[in-house]
């Protein structure tokens, strides 16, 4: 009777490729090289993007920018793990994945230039808008998973935030929640290990954030975030489970932000060169391009190409963004109800009288 | 059922069909239980509405009807009943949420108006909440703290949103089947003063009485009452006092709080010349305020006297022993009729 | 490298007194017999006020009530573990602590018949007020726990909530700050299984409430919550460590509600009447009278003058109740503000003005 | 410093003292400073107020000067910030909270509407909540969504608050001195368009501005134009406007906004005869509205025309695009004045 277990609680790590692009055979997924060599194109795709959209804010071309530089294998790798009929629920640094996923590149500048047709995305790419207030797309994920669920539908949501988010009650309603209902959700944190200036110790006692499955009673992994092939193993695997019916669970990738919170923070008031330059010297891209090395399926030439085409990829969307014809004063209205009320109409009646007076 | 009888204006203006007496409890359940049966998008969710069938039996019999995947038991947690309805409502359903007590519709705000309030117009039209909140509101029943609130001006100055407030079992079934067929989010106050406080002819079968409507509870041509839920009976009990003055007071029932229907408001005091707002919340910065405004802006010419607001007092709702001092009374109403009436 | 635990912890269950009232020795506290019957004493005063107020409640002479039968022994273990300056932070089912703690019944009485003035308890009772809201109490443990950390205080703060808390926002982010603030505080669930009419397994996915410290890095315990000595004995190991400065702590005392949610509820729409009888069976009240039979310590001569002396005290704690002056219609407004604002002053005014007319 | 500079009316009345020119940030900065240093019940908590220094730089220094126990960088969690306020206010403690936008005050509503403005009330006068909720607000910065909402009639319909909005950094360092040592909790409200828009000279010391008393920001005799933070300014540039119009505005800035200043607004108004009321949010049911139905209850008799509202549209507050397109405008102002002139 007097003292007993009544609950153990493992918690696991996946590391398969390491910083010298080595990896662990056993562990290693069936992926197709040229699969790979797509990974890898997808990453050079993110970096590229993302370095551009910073030049654009710099020339007063964009708004406030949050950089995902350093994370572009978590998002890569969850990206390889879907089905095409999967819900992706971003929180707000998730571009990488909502462009792999058909978010057309120029609607996620066009959002964080300030425009809300930026979030306006094609019928058939199923990918909620960015979600700013923290931690409220948690909620979502696990009602789009439960959606699934009751439709009877072969898909899953993944759903995605930041390790700062985890502290947030809606992190918590929504993963109970999710385990509650067998939701067809995978929650996936992006523990970049900053939440502005707060650095994870600050954020939760708890010695890993995955370990917070233990709570709702669900599955719950950490995995290397830089490593591009433990985030698409841990991905797989949840997602099937989900797929199966048989739950949600939850994917700690450990990843970190090389790059200033958004364009408005200057990280160094915070936290040191040295911690950023241990974590240069992890970035999944070049770990990635060892492997590559390793394996010979890679060489400078293709990188040339690459980058060429990442840039002139870039380019043309940056195009097509501007030739975006200005939002008509109107559409700050006629988006609010799907049947426009008269006091609605008046207001825009007014402002369009102003505007064109 | 006749259009009109559907659309019309006057309180008890139910059409010559099958109707059976029931109370606003029971005709909020019919509601639910008619476009479930209609449209299987249409999902229940909160805390008890299942096996318990909702603390004030609003969803009664409902999970054994169409079972625990329609009818959904959540965990105590009113953000993720409104986040998890964003996500529902966004794919396809038209969930009906619950908040057991508009006292505890708090923790569901940041899902309410960052999301669901504004899905729409965030993308610009692809995606929407197509949803319904409802919950109980207001004071008379002595329930402990938090449970007797009446917090429609927290939701007004949020757009996004449509706010329903039915006064009688007629309306309560008709805005409700409105507003679960309506494509945007609709809060639905139900007045648990009088959930069961009395009973009047519903029709058996499905019809709508239009959001955005008010309705003419009673005619009059020498002051506007203007109320809403539990207070549109407070008044007509107002009116009949002053009836005995020789006062004929018209009730305007808003039914709908966002959108206002202004052109009902304003028709009525322009031909009375004379309004008295009523609520149940505290006066300063209520929804009594904004309707006030709106008459002196579009009427002032036509007023003989300012509006006049009778209103909860500026403090915390106070437990049962203080609640009948601090809800607005037919008492009240009266005085305040006569004293525009005096201006 | 490959897959490693980053992460192992268990969650344990303690039992010290069984059902027919034999205690296990190697776990059984040191309590002074005469505290023991204590202990006894005050859970017999606490059936006997709360049984007395559902009466109240059927004569109209009470507001809504949520009776505490079946879970005195977590009221009164935790009671015992307190030492005199520690705060009680409850939620709306802890009638008992509260009486114990030095709140006058009558003010409970007052509270739930309907009286502000029942939350204005003597200036040296440390205790807030009851709370409401589900689960936002936990937020304030968490406050107090770190306001008397950072002065110092050689005290601590335990706070209390039921099973369905957990699932609310407020529950996480309270816990998780608790954790990195270290703030002293004790998180004691009484887990009586239901939440109105969702049970436990609604609520959470989680085999135990106890297992979710491990979300927050801290540590957790679960326990027979209708085994007093089970719930003194960690009670006093989580104030114990808090009060050391070794931060806050999870306990799940496993209890019952014996009677309805409360008395505008009815269990028998949910429940069936096996299961309560089965924790009739499992009464802590009868459990500890057994063990006191045991022990010699206890005869029904005790029993007749305890019931008795029960009965007399909360009569004539009825009788102070019913001796309070009637509140003043100015106390509506009275408390609203330090100084009244002049608006509330003018409708003061009209109240006072109405109700003399 | 004497008590009519600090008490008085006028925008700009500086006391003789040491002044320094400071914007509105560095004066809320060294309002927390001075009475940190002054009342060691004094602290600082929320997401980047320690090491970072906040957002805007708000706390800049503060964790330096006092210490990572008094200057607390909190977890990311709002409702845990302000619940925990509650609790380390209730014994002993003068917590200032801070809300990194006024955008994430929803997921805090709870534990303030349900416990801070209710605490003191709850326990009839036994505790009580002496505490500082300091959230940027407003538009007019282009940030992403979410970062420029005004949701002060949010807070204006719940008893137990009081709700405070600068518009410079003379008021802003005396506002805030007052609300910290202010016994009930107190919303403030910082514009964080002109946060750092310019400086004005502020004293070095310590000194308060009344909580609960409005300003005239300009004399004028023709129309009473009343706004509250950013809003003041831009009524500012419009008198100037109108002046060339041989208009003579007078600019009401309310500072406080519960409790309002009634006093200072109908006074003004039964002396122009005329008012407009301008803020950011939302016009329905918006604080102006509020205005409004006081000013037709209280000088109808002496209004010329009924009162005016510019507000933001009733939509939701666009992303940087189409900011300006919503926000209250020099010129709409101007036509609104225009417009009541004309009635
Ligand atoms: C509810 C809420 N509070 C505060 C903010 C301001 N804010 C934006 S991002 C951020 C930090 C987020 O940290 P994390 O979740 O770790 O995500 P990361 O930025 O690292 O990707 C904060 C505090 C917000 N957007 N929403
Ligand atoms: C935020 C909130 N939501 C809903 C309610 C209504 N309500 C009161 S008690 C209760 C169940 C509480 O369950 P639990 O936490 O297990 O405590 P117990 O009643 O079992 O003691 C509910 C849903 C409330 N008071 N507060
Ligand atoms: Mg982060
Ligand atoms: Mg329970």
């Amino acid at each position: 009777m007097p003292r007993t277990r009544v609950y153990e609680a493992v918690t696991e790590r996946l590391e398969i490729l390491d910083t010298e692009g080595r990896v662990d055979d056993a562990l290693m997924p069936e992926i197709d090289t040229s699969r790979i060599r797509d990974l890898y194109r997808d990453m050079v795709l993110m970096r590229t993007f993302d370095e551009k959209a910073l030049k654009l804010q710099r020339q007063g071309r964009m708004g406030t920018w949050p950089p995902i530089k350093g994370q572009e294998a978590v998002q890569a790798g969850v990206a390889l793990a879907m089905g095409e009929n999967d819900w992706l629920i971003p929180a707000f640094r998730e571009h990488g994945i909502m462009v792999l996923r058909g978010v057309p590149l120029h609607l996620v500048y066009a959002y964080w230039a300030g425009d809300e047709r930026g979030s306006s995305f094609p019928e058939d790419v199923r990918c909620f808008p960015v979600a700013v207030p923290v931690g409220s797309q948690w909620q979502h994920g696990a009602g789009v998973g439960l959606s699934l669920k009751l439709r009877g539908e072969d898909a899953v949501a993944v759903t995605f935030g930041g390790d700062g988010s985890t502290s947030e009650g809606d992190f918590h309603e929504a993963v109970n929640c999710a385990g509650v209902f067998g939701a067809k959700t995978v929650f996936v944190i992006q523990n970049n290990q900053w939440a502005i200036s707060i650095p994870l110790h600050k954020q939760t006692a708890a010695e890993t954030l995955a370990q917070k499955a233990h709570a709702y009673g669900l599955p719950g992994i950490q995995v290397d975030g830089n490593d591009v092939f433990a985030v698409f193993t841990a991905a797989v695997e949840a997602i099937e489970r989900a797929r199966r019916g048989d739950g949600p669970s939850l994917i700690e990738a450990v990843t970190y932000r090389l790059g200033d919170h958004t364009t408005a923070d200057d990280a160094s008031r915070y936290r040191g060169e040295e911690e950023v330059e241990k974590w240069e010297a992890r970035d999944p891209i070049i770990r990635l391009r060892r492997y590559l090395d390793h394996q010979g399926l890679w060489d400078d030439d293709q990188e040339t190409i690459l980058r060429e085409e990442a840039q002139s990829w870039v380019d043309a969307q940056i195009k097509v963004l501007e030739e975006m014809p200005p939002q008509e004063p109107e559409e700050m209205f006629t988006s609010m109800y799907a049947a426009m009320p008269p006091h609605v109409a008046e207001q825009m009646g007014e402002l369009i009288q102003e505007t064109r007076s | 059922m006749s259009a009109s009888g559907a659309e019309g204006q006057a309180l008890h203006a139910v059409p010559e069909v099958a109707t059976e007496k029931q109370t606003i409890a029971q005709a909020v359940r019919d509601a639910m239980l008619e476009e479930m049966e209609r449209d299987e998008r249409v999902i229940v969710l909160g805390e008890d509405v299942g096996v318990d069938g909702g603390v004030f039996r609003a969803t009664d019999g409902l999970i054994e009807r169409f079972g625990a995947e329609r009818v959904i038991d959540t965990p105590l947690a009113e953000s993720a009943i409104i986040g998890m309805s964003v996500g529902l409502a966004a794919t396809g359903f038209r969930p009906i949420a619950e908040i057991q007590f508009m006292g505890f519709v708090y923790p569901a705000i940041n899902q309410l108006f960052a999301h669901a309030a504004r899905m729409r117009n965030r993308t610009r039209g692809t995606l929407s909440c197509p949803m319904v909140v409802r919950m109980p509101y207001g004071g008379g029943i002595h329930p402990p703290e938090h449970h007797s609130e009446s917090y429609e001006a927290l939701f007004l100055n949020t757009p996004g949103f449509k706010v329903v407030v039915p006064s009688n079992p007629y309306d309560a079934k008709g805005l409700l089947i409105s507003a679960i067929r309506d494509d945007d989010p609709v809060l639905f106050m139900e007045p648990k003063r009088v959930y069961r406080a009395f009973r009047e002819a519903v029709p058996a079968e499905a019809y709508t009485v239009p959001l955005g409507r008010a309705a003419v509870a009673r005619e009059g041509t020498d002051v506007t009452l203007i109320a809403w839920g539990a207070m549109v009976r407070v008044c007509l009990d107002a009116s009949e006092v002053l009836a005995r003055e020789d006062i004929n007071a018209e009730v305007v029932d808003l039914r709908t709080l966002n959108p206002l229907d202004r052109e009902t408001i304003i028709s009525s005091v322009v031909k009375t010349g004379r309004a008295v707002v009523v609520h149940e919340a505290p006066r300063t910065g209520g929804f009594g305020a904004e309707i006030s405004a709106q008459i002196h802006e579009h009427a002032m010419l036509q007023l003989e006297a300012p509006v006049q607001r009778v209103a909860g007092f500026d403090v915390v709702f106070p437990l049962a022993h203080n609640e009948k001092l601090y809800l607005p009374s037919r008492d009240r109403i009266v005085k305040a009729v006569e004293k525009v009436l005096a201006f």
